[in-house]
This record gives structure tokens, C-alpha cells and sequence, in this order.
């Protein structure tokens, strides 16, 4: 038999043999209070928040222990149970400190949530509560320990044995003395230690990064890929709309794992998550043009209609195009449209984000951008792309070109300087600042990930789409539309009315995509057809 | 004496007592709201800590009228932008040239008449200028180029034509019982005594006529319960682009407007300067009782009583003003045709059927 | 004198050496065992006998070895539970000190049934001089063959170790000890599944106690029904009873399931110190809940003590007389309890450390009237929501203490102090 | 709603009209005796209107009045907020503005870096009082002249709210 059917609640659902009572009630969108279950994690069941009664068996069971059977009845809402969760979260509650106030899991806290589903709204504790060795105590870069507050679910014991295997947390001592802790001596020193800070259920652990910056219901959020490396691990853009006082004006505040089975399971690097800040920090915000006697800042369609003269200036054969891995698949599509096919423009994807030797066999690839599949597939590109940085001169062609259009990354600073002397014309268009766009002629400002939809193609192929979280800074243009302007001023058909569309263009043109929609890529993102 | 400076006095004495009520009415009209309400009203305006019951608040008022900028919207027809207020205050205060303020004083060998002329049109002298004001009103707000000012101005003009109406056919049936049309006569004829005791005035002969002029006078001078073109609450009215002076211009022929509306009440309705039973050598009280008064002191007397009767109908308009909420414009309207107009027709026929038939 | 089956050499000289166990006939069942029957008959045989484990929870052992998987490929293991932490309780530590090697035969012939060749005996840290006398014995096997490879001569290899336990009171669970076993901190483990399919290190493993094997030599001597019928309804055998407390000849007296504990306390052991008054029993291990001199009318196996509202366990007879003082009695073990909490699941790591919290409190003479309700309400908490059987041990008493000596404890808290004198000393 | 249903005497106005001068002119004569009679130093006892004479005479005020706000003190002087932003998150005018910091001592944590009320933009509502877990916010200065020539002299910082002219009217009721 592949299927049972359990009764949860007095609701009748199909369940899979050998998935627990937990699992099933949850896939089937019946909360059942839990702490130390976590469905990325073996069953630990000491906190027994999940205790359920089930018929025919005299004690309450927690539910995350135990196996469905077929035909079995269940109850998580009947008053002996609520009786027994109540009970067990007074006893969580008794030595917790409730310093909910400082504390910065207040508002996704487990305590809180349970408290007003099921708590005993009145303390009948009378007693001194137990006062344990570390409050507020690093315990890594990323994380912050406070003892009291934790409710000893070993959650990140586990995760630190089971997932990272590096373990070095535990929980030292007994009884109600019982404490986290890293190792005497030791700190956490993987490269997903903040996941811990996700999965405690309660502010024992908390962001060193995030610590005070910003109440979490201030926070909105938007699904995302992370755009750390060429995993694409689903993330949530968690970012502050209203109150642009905190965080030093930082609109986004954090990136939160979301779970996708085939990616990333339910993790985040801590290099991907932390990777935030570019979002907010040394944006390109306004086009600029390099003059006679200085920069001047311009608007956005002016510094299109120069750069759209220059393209129409330069000899065919003498503009050349440097990709970014960094763009969407539609960004990448339309500059394929416009300078590839309408212009002839020779198009190179530069090498700037291979860090050898930096993978695992986790998460983490060496390749840091997270398209490069994408522009792989969309430009045809061959063995020698993308092209190493001492081979960008001799990508370039024969003699170097006229107008040089660079589109985020960072010249060498030898190419960069020999360009400028040749009297190239250098066009970069970008999101952040760096040396190239500091000394380009004219600077295009393009919005970052956050701020446009689309879809990336990570580096098994799998497409999976981002959307829109925070509005773009200044005169910011998403590449698709720039190319789009610059089609329109060089009477180029190129009309796409959003990255929906291009999408839709995009899998009807290209082999690879073909068959994709947006549809097939919710939840969790979908294959390109092999080449 | 010349007659130019006889009349030069005359219209001094006369624009004297009427620009010195007006102001006062200003401070009067704050201070009885405050007493009505339970208030104390202005009061803060003092000279070296020197408060005079808030009476230095006319000076502060007209001092700081004075100094504000005086504003013409930047589309606004400055011409006649200008010209409103003058045209208000003008036609407010040229009507008190027929008024009599008091029989002829002997002075001397002198008689001094206290009116500026006699005219056997004066009453239609007078409604003429009363419906001239419209102008004032008109210019203001067209010129302003403001769609309050506008509205107000609409309002007002809507207003006014139709309370004219009712106040000119009013006054007919007086007319037809006094036989003249000059104030002078008009007054001279309420010193006689019908049935030999009561007053001839004219809210004996024609009670009605005198509830509809009153009525409509009031709503001839724009105020409470009539303030359409105003509309504090609303719109604000003609006068929402005026500052300075020329808003004070506007605000003063309203409280002139108030004197005018007592004045005409008391002229045409009150007996004008006549005291009951004081006849031109003395008090003859209807038993046959006669005191002798020298002729200047009988002058005085009535002098004194137009006084009072102007000063009663001016605060019986703010009390009104100050007791009664505002009409909506349909009430308004439907008060001035429905009910005004037939009743003061009505008015015409029974004084006619009644003169007829005596 | 009834028969004694588990303390019959107790009282010879030199019980624990092999010399004075072979001569009284000792090693003789296994080697028959060993040598004429299949391990399917052994087990039959300790299913008729009606024997049910003596460390507290009275599950019927033979059943228990039947749920060893028939065709596992992995190693199959025996756990001896030595770790006797209870309080009131010290029956094992008799075995293994006067007769240890009835355990080894225990154990030879256990294993044999289960088809186990590696035998540990966890014995807790403090016993040390019953360690010695089990090494000592161990090695005497080894050296008579019967331990080692081919155990009598038979095609059976069977190695026995003693581990000593660091003296945690949770290792005394037979998941806890497993970890402990495994060089894992005590924490007990989640079931299912049982240990009889994933046990030690990941197998097939059964624990029994001491008491239980040593019970199995005479079983297979004169057979299961024998054994049965000693014993009463569906408890078999003999029990070693420990008294303890305020009795005038406390001490270990073996005695059949069923016999009455009347009896015990004022015939075997002659009666409440002092000449005073009986005021309360608790009849298995301080983990039950306790009696009061009215219920003390029972017979001693499972079933009856089970009516009685409290419960046989590992049959160590605390005896209180009427000086005792049911608050500071509390106090003492919930104190034990909290102490010995693991710490691993909430409500018993919380629990018993807030119940400590309250109990001292009223004996500080801060007690509040509504002590009473919240101590029997936090104990209820805990009553069955937790993991491994402590909870329950932790929570049992103090239902029991606060629900028939309430007065006791009312009087306590309005009067801060004792309803009981003080001992005169 | 309904109108009420007049009769003919009503619906005539005049008498309505009358009933309505009588009332106010009876109020604008008695309060005239009132108010002549106290110019001449008779009848003090008897108020002439409702009227105070604010600022000369301040109008009393509720002791419940909510009025500007102040931030409560530790004993050693520091501010006892510890920024956790309930009052910025209830507020309803959102005129608070709080930047959280770390507190060098671990025990209390969090402290605010700033803490700024704007009065420009605050309706006075009090819940900023009624949410905050610490009592570390209260509006009972009774300190209701606010006014400043800019916008920017509305906002009270960390300093403005910690530290008053008139503390020692405060009310001196503590809670812990």
C-alpha cells in the first residue's frame, strides 16, 4: 500500500506510510504546535510540545515521533490535549526570561506564537528563575548566544551533527541547568552557521548581523533566488518599506532561506545570506557622462540618447559588449536582441567571480555569479568562455574597439588603461560603483535583483524565477528596458512591455527554455531542456 | 452761514456719528456674542496695560488693517478689484444723505437741518443706492478670479435681487399710506396720533410691511441668518482674495449697512426722530397734560431718540444675527419668493381696500 | 520459610566464588541448557514461567526476547541493567555481591535464548565492591569455560564486560543507559523504536535486570510452571523485597509474588521502630505512590499493588512512622528527582525544578495557599508527557503525597512549620 | 433620522424666532449686571462667563491629562527605554523615531541611540504610554506649551525628553 488515510482533527487525509503525524497534519495545513521538530532534521522529540492523543492509545503521543498508520484518528485540539501543551509550555515559559523587549526574535518567535494560541495567560510561577552562564555572548561571526532564552530544543545541536557534521554545539550539564553551548574554547566555524539562527524557535540565537536594526514586523518580504553564487538557492528578501530611520537607511535587511527540495533544501550559506548589502550600499544611482572638465550627472533618456548616437556612430565591427553572468535571463535575452542580432555587436561574458576551489559539496560552487548558465545558453557560448581576465584583450579582437560597452564588471586595471588610451569609448552599465564605472565615459544606472523581476538559470539548469522587493534607486533601469530605450532611438523593433513577456519570448525562441512558463516554475523552479 | 458749509457739518456730523457707530459696532458686535455665549470677548489690546473693556481692539483692528500688504491676485482685474470695496462702502454710506438724523434745530438765528437733502425721491434714491451695493459685491468676486470669491459673489448678487423684491414692494404700502416719498414727510407724518393716543408710526399702520422690510433688510446686509455670500463655513465668500484695507473697506460697510438697515427701520417704521406725544413746544400727553420745552431742547430730545432707536435696531440685528443659525440657500430663496414677495402683495391690496374704503 | 530461589547461598561462606556455586549445583542448568535445548524452548520456557522484569515495570521478560528480530544479520546484544539507583532500593547489589555468578548463568543462558555473544553488564559507578566481585567472577568463568569461546564446550561463544556507570540516576533507563553505554551523555531515547529491534550501537539489543536473569537458572531447573506457581496470578517467582526506613530489621528478604506486605513490615521486619505508629508505605522504589497505613492491607505482586493505587516496581519498601514529617519527605525526593532530571525533555526538566522550588518555599515558611493545587497541577504536567519513565517517577509522588497528606502539607503552609514534632533526639 | 413634526406655531417661525432672542438677550443682560456689578466689587462669588484668562489664569487641567511626553530614568541617570519599539510600532501618527543600539552592559542589551518624538506630527494619543513594557515613556509633564517657529524645533530628542525644567511637579508615583 503507497497511500493511508489518517483522520487529523476529524479531517480524513491522505498520508505516506512512514511520514510522521507531524508531517502529515503539516502538508495538510493542520498547525500542530512544535518546537524541536524540524522537518530538515531527525526527530529529536524532547520538546513535546506535539503531543497528540491517539485513539486507542492511553498516553498522549508527540506527534512528530510517531509513524502514521492507516485508519488512524488523531486529535490536536481536544482539551486533554491543549491541557498537556499548555502544560508543556508553561514549563518552557517558567525559566524563560520574557525580555521579549530587547530581545530580536520578538514578533517570529515560537514562544510568543504559542503563548497566544495556547498559553496560560496568568504566571503562576513564584520562584527566582534560573540564571544561566552566557547572555548575549558571540558565538561566532554571525551569531549571538543568550542562554536563558533558549528552550534546549537542540535544533542547532542537531543541525551543527547532522548537516554541517562539524558539530560544535551541545548541551552541557542536566536538569534545569541544562545549557547550549559551543564547545569550551570553540566557535562556530562552518560556512552555514547562521542557519542556526533560523532554526532556533526562540531568541537563544540571533543574528549578530541583524541584532537591533530592525523589529521583524516592520519587515516585508519577496521571494527570491539568492544571488551569491550559481546554486540559486531560494531565499526571502526580508526588507523594511516604512521606516527608513533604521538600519542606517538600508532597505533590505536580510535574506532568509526559503525550502526547495532540489536546491538547497532548507539552508543558506552564510556568504550568500550576508551578501545583502550591495542592494543598498555604493549604488549607482543617476547617469553620468565623463566631459571635458568633469562628470556631469544626467538623466537617464539623455544618457540614452548619447549612448544610442554612439552606437549609431561606431563602425559596425569596432563595439564590442561585455556580458554579466549577474543579469537575468531576460536582461541577457534582450541585450542578445538588440546588440547581437539587430547590431552585430561582439559579445563576451568576462571572468570575474571564479573563486577555484572555493566549493563544497554542500552548497557553495566556485562560480560566484548566478547566471552564467543562462548566458551560456542565451549567446551560444563556447569552451573559452567565459573568458579568463588575461584573455579579455585578445576576446576583444583584433584591434580594440571603438565603443565598449561593459555591462557590472570590473576591468583589469592594465586593459582598462590601455582602452582609455586607444581612445576607446567606454560605456559602463551597472548597479554598483567600481573603478571601471568610476573612469567609464558614460555610466548607465541598472537596478540590482531586488529591484526587477526575472529568472535565473543556476548552474545545473534549473530556471527559477525572482520577484520584485524594494522600488529602484534613482534613475535605476532594469537592462531589458535600457536596451529597449536604445532600440527605440535606433529604430530597432524591440517592444517588450515586462520581463512576463520577455519570458514568454524567451521560451519560444530559445531551444533550451522552450516549453517553460512561469507556471512550471512555481514552487520550486524547473529544468532547461538539455542542450 | 453758506450752504455749503451748512451742508459740509451737517454731513460731517453725519458721517461722524455713522463711521463711529459702524466701529463701534465691530467691538459691540464681539462683545455681545461673548455676553450672549457666556463669553468675556475681546480684550487683550491695551495702551500701557490700559484695557478699556477690549475697546482699543477697534484701533488694533483698523492699525493692523492698515498695515497688511494689500493683495491683488495674480490673475485678478485690479481695476475693479479695487473698485469693489469702495463701490460697497460707498453705496452703504451715500443713503444716510436723505436720512433725517433730527428735526431742523434752531441755532440762533439759524435753523440747521440735520439731513444732507430733501427729496420728494428720496426713498427711491434710497433703494437705488441699496441695490448699486451689488456691484461692490459683484466686482469682488469676478475680479478676484478665485471660484469661492466667485460663488460668493453669484450668491450675494442672487441674494440681493431677490430680497430687493420684497423689500421695494414692502414699502409701498407705506408709501401709499404716508403719500410721500421723502423721509422728511415720512417722519413729519408719524408725529400725528391715531385714535388720539397711539403714535402714527409706521409699525402701527403697516405691522406686516415693517416684519417683511426688517426681514429683508437684514438680508440685504448679507449678515446672520443671511450670510450666503459669506459662508464662513464653506466658501468664504466674495471677499476671499481681499487683505489690508480693502477688506476692511468691505468689513465696515457691512456694520454700515447695519446702521443703514436701523435707520431705514426707524425712519420709515419708528417714528424716525419723533418722540411720542413731543411736539415742537413740548410734551402733550393725550389727557390734556401739556410741558412747555424750550424749542432747541425739544430738538435735542429727538436728536437723542433717533439715537436710541438707530442704537436699538443695531443691536437687535446682532442679537439676531447672533441667536439665529444660517439658512440653506433653497430655505433662503424659498423665504424670499414664496413667502416674502406674496405676503408684501398682499400687503398692497388689504392697504389698498382699506384706504378705498375709509 | 517459603523457597528461595535467588538468596538461597546468601548466607554461605564464600557464596561468590565459583568453587562454593558449583558445588551447590551451580553452572549445571546452563550447561544442560546449552547442550539439550534450542533457543526457542528456553524462551518458551521463561514465557510459561510467568517471570515479569524485576527493575520497576514488570514487563513479562520471555515476551520481551521474543520481539529480537528471528533473521537479523546484525549483532545481537544483552544489557544488564546493574545500574540500581533507586531510591530504597539495594536487592542487585545482594546478587551480584553473595552470588554474582547466578547472574553470570543468568546471563549464559539469557543470551543463548537470544542468540546474543556479547553480553555488558552497566553497573552504576558507586558499587564498587560489587564491581570487584563481578570481575572477579567474570574471570572465574572464563577461566572455567564458562564464558569465552565455546561456552561449555558448546558451539555457543559468548564475551561478557562490565561498564561501570558514572552514577546518573537516568542511566538506570534502559535508553539512557544504552547511550551511556554507547559513550553518549545519558539521555534517554525516543520509542519506538524498542531496543529489542534497534538498540546498542544500532541493533538488536535486550536489557534486562539483574534480578530477572538471576531468576532465569531456576527456571529452566525446574521448569515454568514451577516457577509460575510460586508466584501469584500473573506474576511468577520469588521477589527480593528491600525494607528500609523506620522498621526495627530492615533488610533484603526474598519472598513470593503475592505475599502480603503487612506481613513483611511487621512480622519479617519486625515491626515500626520505636514502638510508634505506622503512617506510610511506599511499597516499590521511591518512584510509586505512596500508601497510606489504611491501604497497607495488600498482597505484593503486580496486579494487587497495581489495585491499590500504587505500584510493585523494583519492590523496595520504604517504611515511614508517625514522626515523619510527609513535607520534608517530599522535599527529599523531589529533590532526588530534580537532581537527576537529564534535562532532555521540558516538562520533567522543568517540572521538577519548579516543584523543588515550591516544596522548598514551604518549608521555608513562604508557602501560599494555593501551593497545594499548583504542586499536584505541575505534576500532572508532567505525568506521562515525557519521554522516559523519570517524568513519571517524579510525578507520581508528589500526586500521591499531596493528594492523601494534604492536610499535612495545608497545616505546613498556614502555620509555618510542621504538623509533624520534631524528633527528639 | 427623523424630522421632528412641528406644529402651526412652530412652523409660523416668528414665535421661534422670538422664544430664541429672548434666551440670549436674558444671557446677554444677566451677564452684563454680572460683569458691571464686578466692575464695582459686588457679587465675586457669581462667574459672568466660562471663560479663564489663559495665560494669566491657567486652566486646570486633568490629572490625567496627556501631555508632553519624557522618557523615564534608571537610578544611575540612564534612560530606562530599552528601544523595543512598541511605542514606534503603535503609534499611530508614526512621529516616533527610535534607532536601536547596543547597551555596553549584557544585562539590559538594547538601548535607543536616538529617540525622537516629533510633537509636529504626534495627535497625543497616549499609546505610545500604554504600550511600553519598561514605563519608560509617560505624558504626564503636563507641559502642554509646544509650540517653536519651525518644524524641526517640534522634535524632541533623547535630551529634550530626558531632562525638564519643571521636573519636580512631575507626579512622583513610581511603578517598578
Amino acid at each position: 500500500m503507497d497511500k493511508f488515510t489518517v483522520t487529523i482533527n476529524g479531517h480524513t487525509i491522505e498520508a505516506k506510510p512512514g511520514q510522521s503525524v507531524l508531517q502529515t497534519a503539516l502538508d495538510n495545513g493542520i498547525h500542530i504546535p512544535h518546537y524541536c521538530f524540524h522537518p530538515g532534521l531527525p526527530v529529536a522529540g524532547n520538546c513535546r510540545m506535539c503531543l497528540v492523543e491517539i485513539e486507542g492509545v492511553p498516553k498522549l503521543q508527540i506527534a512528530c515521533g510517531t509513524t502514521v498508520r492507516d485508519g488512524m484518528v488523531v486529535w490536536s485540539n481536544n482539551d486533554r490535549v491543549r491541557q498537556a501543551v499548555r502544560h508543556v509550555l508553561e514549563f518552557l515559559l517558567i525559566n524563560h526570561p520574557v525580555d521579549c523587549p530587547v530581545c530580536d526574535q520578538a514578533g517570529e518567535c515560537g514562544l510568543q506564537d504559542y503563548y497566544m494560541l495556547v498559553g496560560r495567560y496568568d504566571s503562576r510561577f513564584a520562584e527566582n528563575k534560573v540564571v544561566k552562564h552566557k547572555k548575549a555572548t558571540p558565538i561566532g561571526r554571525w551569531v549571538m548566544l543568550d542562554q536563558e532564552r533558549c528552550i534546549l530544543c537542540s535544533r542547532c545541536v542537531r543541525f551543527t551533527r547532522e548537516i554541517t557534521k562539524t558539530n560544535e554545539m551541545a548541551i552541557f550539564n542536566r536538569g534545569d541547568h541544562a545549557e547550549i553551548d559551543v564547545f569550551p574554547g570553540g566557535e562556530l566555524r562552518n560556512r552555514y552557521s547562521a542557519n542556526i539562527v533560523d532554526i532556533c524557535p526562540v531568541g537563544a540565537l540571533t543574528c549578530r548581523d541583524f541584532r537591533f536594526r530592525c523589529r521583524v514586523w516592520y519587515l516585508k518580504q519577496a521571494p527570491s533566488i539568492c544571488p551569491g553564487c550559481a546554486r540559486g538557492c531560494n531565499i526571502a528578501i526580508h526588507f523594511n518599506p516604512e521606516r527608513p530611520h533604521h538600519a542606517g537607511g538600508r532597505r533590505v535587511l536580510r535574506f532568509k532561506p526559503r525550502p526547495n527540495p532540489h536546491v538547497n533544501a532548507f539552508w543558506l550559506c552564510d556568504d550568500g545570506r550576508y551578501s545583502y548589502p550591495f542592494i543598498d550600499d555604493h549604488r549607482l544611482r543617476f547617469a553620468a557622462l565623463r566631459e571635458e572638465g568633469g562628470v556631469r550627472q544626467l538623466y537617464l533618456k539623455d544618457a540614452l540618447d548619447r549612448l544610442a548616437d554612439w552606437l549609431r556612430a561606431s563602425r559596425s565591427g569596432r563595439t564590442a559588449y561585455l556580458l554579466s553572468a549577474d543579469s537575468s535571463n531576460e536582461e541577457l535575452f534582450a541585450a542578445r536582441k538588440l546588440l547581437r542580432d539587430a547590431l552585430g555587436v561582439r559579445c563576451l561574458l568576462p571572468d570575474t567571480g571564479l573563486r577555484t576551489g572555493d566549493a563544497d559539496d554542500f552548497l557553495i560552487c566556485e562560480d560566484k555569479h548566478p547566471n552564467t548558465r543562462g548566458a551560456r545558453i542565451l549567446f551560444g557560448l563556447g569552451e573559452n568562455d567565459p573568458v579568463a581576465p588575461d584573455r579579455l584583450e585578445a576576446g576583444l579582437g583584433a584591434e580594440l574597439p571603438e565603443l565598449l560597452l561593459v555591462n557590472r564588471a570590473d576591468l583589469p586595471s592594465p586593459l582598462r588603461d590601455k582602452l582609455l588610451a586607444a581612445g576607446t569609448r567606454l560605456v559602463f552599465l551597472g548597479t554598483n560603483d567600481n573603478a571601471t564605472a568610476a573612469a567609464a565615459h558614460l555610466v548607465v544606472p541598472l537596478v540590482v535583483f531586488a529591484e526587477q523581476a526575472g529568472t535565473f538559470t543556476n548552474f545545473e539548469g534549473r530556471v527559477q524565477k525572482f520577484e520584485l522587493a524594494v522600488p529602484p534607486l534613482g534613475d535605476a533601469a532594469p537592462e531589458w528596458s535600457v536596451h529597449q530605450g536604445l532600440a527605440e532611438r535606433l529604430g530597432i523593433d524591440l517592444a517588450f512591455p515586462g520581463p512576463a513577456a520577455i519570458f514568454r519570448q524567451l521560451t519560444a525562441e530559445v531551444d533550451a527554455f522552450r516549453g517553460l512558463s512561469h507556471e512550471s516554475l512555481t514552487p520550486h523552479g524547473a529544468m532547461i531542456r538539455h542542450e | 452761514m453758506s450752504e455749503i458749509a451748512h451742508a459740509l457739518i451737517v454731513t460731517g456730523y453725519i458721517l461722524s456719528v455713522v463711521l463711529t457707530l459702524a466701529a463701534l459696532l465691530t467691538w459691540m458686535e464681539r462683545k455681545q456674542s461673548a455676553l450672549m455665549q457666556d463669553r468675556i470677548g475681546a480684550n487683550r489690546a491695551s495702551i500701557l496695560g490700559f484695557r478699556a473693556i477690549g475697546l482699543f481692539h477697534i484701533i488694533a483692528d483698523s492699525l493692523k488693517m492698515f498695515l497688511k500688504e494689500d493683495f491683488v491676485p495674480a490673475r485678478g482685474v485690479r481695476l475693479f478689484h479695487t473698485l469693489a470695496p469702495f463701490i460697497s462702502a460707498f453705496c452703504a454710506l451715500a443713503i444716510f444723505a436723505c436720512i433725517p438724523f433730527g428735526p431742523s434745530l434752531p441755532l440762533g438765528d439759524t435753523t440747521v437741518n440735520l439731513w444732507i437733502f430733501d427729496s420728494d425721491i428720496s426713498l427711491l434714491y434710497v433703494l437705488a443706492l441699496g441695490s448699486l451695493g451689488i456691484y461692490g459685491i459683484f466686482f469682488a468676486g469676478w475680479s478676484s478670479h478665485n471660484k469661492f470669491a466667485y460663488l460668493g459673489a453669484m450668491r450675494g448678487a442672487a441674494q440681493m435681487l431677490s430680497y430687493e423684491i420684497a423689500l421695494g414692494i414692502s414699502l409701498i404700502g407705506l408709501i401709499m399710506v404716508y403719500g410721500s416719498l421723502s423721509l422728511n414727510d415720512i417722519v413729519h407724518y408719524q408725529g400725528r396720533q391715531l385714535f388720539g393716543f397711539l403714535p402714527a408710526w409706521g409699525v402701527f399702520l403697516q405691522p406686516l410691511a415693517c416684519l417683511i422690510f426688517l426681514t429683508a433688510g437684514i438680508a440685504e446686509s448679507k449678515r446672520n441668518p443671511f450670510d450666503m455670500p459669506e459662508g464662513e463655513s464653506e466658501i468664504i465668500g466674495y471677499f476671499t482674495e481681499y487683505s489690508s484695507m480693502k477688506f476692511g473697506l468691505f468689513f465696515l460697510a457691512d456694520f454700515i449697512e447695519v446702521v443703514v438697515v436701523a435707520a431705514l427701520v426707524t425712519v420709515l417704521f419708528f417714528g424716525g426722530w419723533q418722540v411720542p406725544y413731543l411736539q415742537a413746544d413740548g410734551f402733550q400727553l393725550p389727557g390734556g397734560t401739556h410741558w412747555e420745552l424750550a424749542p432747541l431742547a425739544v430738538g435735542l430730545i429727538q436728536v437723542g431718540a433717533f439715537c436710541a432707536k438707530l442704537f436699538f435696531f443695531c443691536w437687535l440685528q446682532l442679537t439676531i444675527r447672533w441667536t439665529l443659525p444660517r439658512f440653506r440657500y433653497d430655505q433662503l430663496m424659498r423665504l424670499g419668493w414664496q413667502f416674502l414677495l406674496p405676503l408684501s402683495i398682499a400687503n398692497i391690496l388689504v392697504t389698498g381696500i382699506i384706504l378705498v374704503c375709509r | 520459610m517459603s523457597e528461595r530461589i535467588l538468596s538461597k547461598r546468601f548466607d554461605l561462606a564464600d557464596s561468590h566464588t565459583i568453587g562454593v556455586y558449583e558445588a551447590t549445583g551451580g553452572y549445571a542448568t546452563a550447561r544442560r541448557v546449552l547442550q539439550e535445548l534450542t533457543p526457542a524452548q528456553v524462551t518458551d520456557e521463561v514465557k510459561k514461567s510467568n517471570l515479569r522484569g524485576r527493575g520497576g515495570a514488570g514487563f513479562p521478560t520471555g515476551l520481551k526476547w521474543s520481539f529480537i528480530p528471528k533473521d537479523t544479520d546484525r549483532p545481537v546484544y544483552l544489557c544488564v541493567n546493574a545500574d540500581e539507583s533507586e531510591p530504597g532500593t539495594f536487592k542487585d547489589r545482594h546478587i551480584m555481591e553473595k552470588d554474582p555468578h547466578l547472574l553470570l548463568e543468568g546471563i549464559i543462558i539469557s543470551a543463548f535464548a537470544i542468540g546474543c555473544h556479547q553480553a555488558y553488564i552497566y553497573i552504576r559507578g558507586e558499587y564498587i565492591p560489587q564491581i570487584r566481585r563481578l570481575r572477579a567472577a567474570i574471570q572465574e568463568a572464563y577461566g572455567r569455560g564458562c564464558l569465552g569461546r565455546r561456552v561449555f564446550g558448546s558451539g555457543f561463544d559468548l564475551e561478557v564486560a562490565v561498564y561501570t556507570g558514572a552514577g546518573a540516576y537516568i542511566c538506570g533507563e534502559e535508553t539512557a543507559l544504552l547511550e551511556s553505554l554507547e559513550g553518549k551523555k545519558g539521555y534517554p531515547r525516543l520509542k519506538p523504536p524498542f531496543p529489542a529491534v534497534v538498540g546498542l550501537y544500532g541493533c538488536p539489543t535486550i536489557i534486562n535486570n539483574v534480578e530477572t536473569l538471576a531468576n532465569v537458572p531456576a527456571i529452566l531447573e525446574k521448569g515454568g510452571d514451577w516457577y509460575a506457581a510460586v508466584g501469584a496470578h500473573r506474576s511468577g517467582g520469588t521477589r527480593l523485597f528491600g525494607v528500609s526506613g523506620h522498621v526495627i530489621r530492615p533488610g533484603v528478604y526474598e519472598r513470593p509474588m503475592g505475599y502480603s506486605l503487612k506481613q513483611l513490615i511487621f512480622e519479617d521486619a519486625g515491626g515500626i521502630l520505636d514502638g510508634r505508629a505506622l503512617k506510610a508505605v511506599i511499597p516499590g522504589g521511591s518512584s510509586v505512590p505512596v500508601l497510606r497505613a489504611d491501604e497497607i492491607d495488600i498482597a505484593l505482586d503486580f496486579e494487587s499493588v497495581a489495585t491499590a493505587g500504587s505500584m510493585l516496581g523494583s519492590a523496595g519498601v520504604i517504611v515511614m512512622h508517625d514522626g515523619t514529617c510527609m513535607v520534608r519527605a517530599l522535599q527529599r525526593l523531589i529533590h532526588f528527582y530534580k537532581d537527576e532530571s537529564c534535562g532532555q525533555c521540558s516538562p520533567c526538566r522543568e517540572g521538577t525544578g519548579w516543584l523543588l522550588k515550591i516544596i522548598n518555599r514551604i518549608i521555608r515558611g513562604d508557602g501560599r495557599p494555593e501551593d497545594v493545587a499548583v504542586m499536584r497541577d505541575v505534576a500532572e504536567g508532567i505525568l506521562g508527557n515525557t519521554i522516559c519513565p523519570l517524568g513519571d517517577a517524579a510525578a507520581m509522588p508528589v500526586i500521591s503525597f499531596v493528594t492523601k497528606f494534604r492536610d499535612e502539607f495545608e497545616h505546613y503552609i498556614r502555620h509555618k512549620r510542621s504538623a509533624v514534632p520534631a524528633p527528639v533526639k | 433620522m427623523a424630522k421632528p413634526k412641528l406644529n402651526l406655531l412652530e412652523r409660523l417661525y416668528l414665535p421661534e424666532i422670538l422664544r430664541g432672542l429672548l434666551i440670549t438677550t436674558r444671557h446677554h443682560f444677566a451677564n452684563l449686571t454680572v460683569h458691571i456689578l464686578h466692575r464695582v466689587g459686588l457679587a465675586k462669588g457669581k462667574r459672568g462667563a466660562v471663560t479663564f484668562q489663559y495665560p494669566e489664569d491657567p486652566r486646570p487641567v486633568a490629572r490625567r491629562l496627556r501631555a508632553r511626553h519624557r522618557l523615564m530614568k534608571r537610578p544611575d541617570g540612564s534612560t530606562r527605554c530599552v528601544a523595543c519599539m512598541m511605542c514606534e510600532t503603535i503609534c499611530p501618527a508614526h512621529c516616533i523615531y527610535i534607532v536601536a543600539d547596543e547597551h555596553p552592559d549584557p544585562r539590559i542589551e538594547k538601548r535607543p541611540k536616538s529617540f525622537d518624538i516629533d510633537l509636529g506630527i504626534c495627535v497625543m494619543c497616549g499609546y505610545c504610554v500604554e504600550a511600553c513594557p519598561e514605563d519608560a515613556i509617560r505624558m504626564d509633564t503636563y507641559i502642554t506649551e509646544t509650540s517653536s517657529f519651525t518644524r524641526e524645533g517640534m522634535l524632541l530628542t533623547l535630551d529634550d525628553l530626558m531632562n525638564h525644567h519643571n521636573e519636580d511637579n512631575f507626579p512622583k508615583h513610581t511603578s517598578s
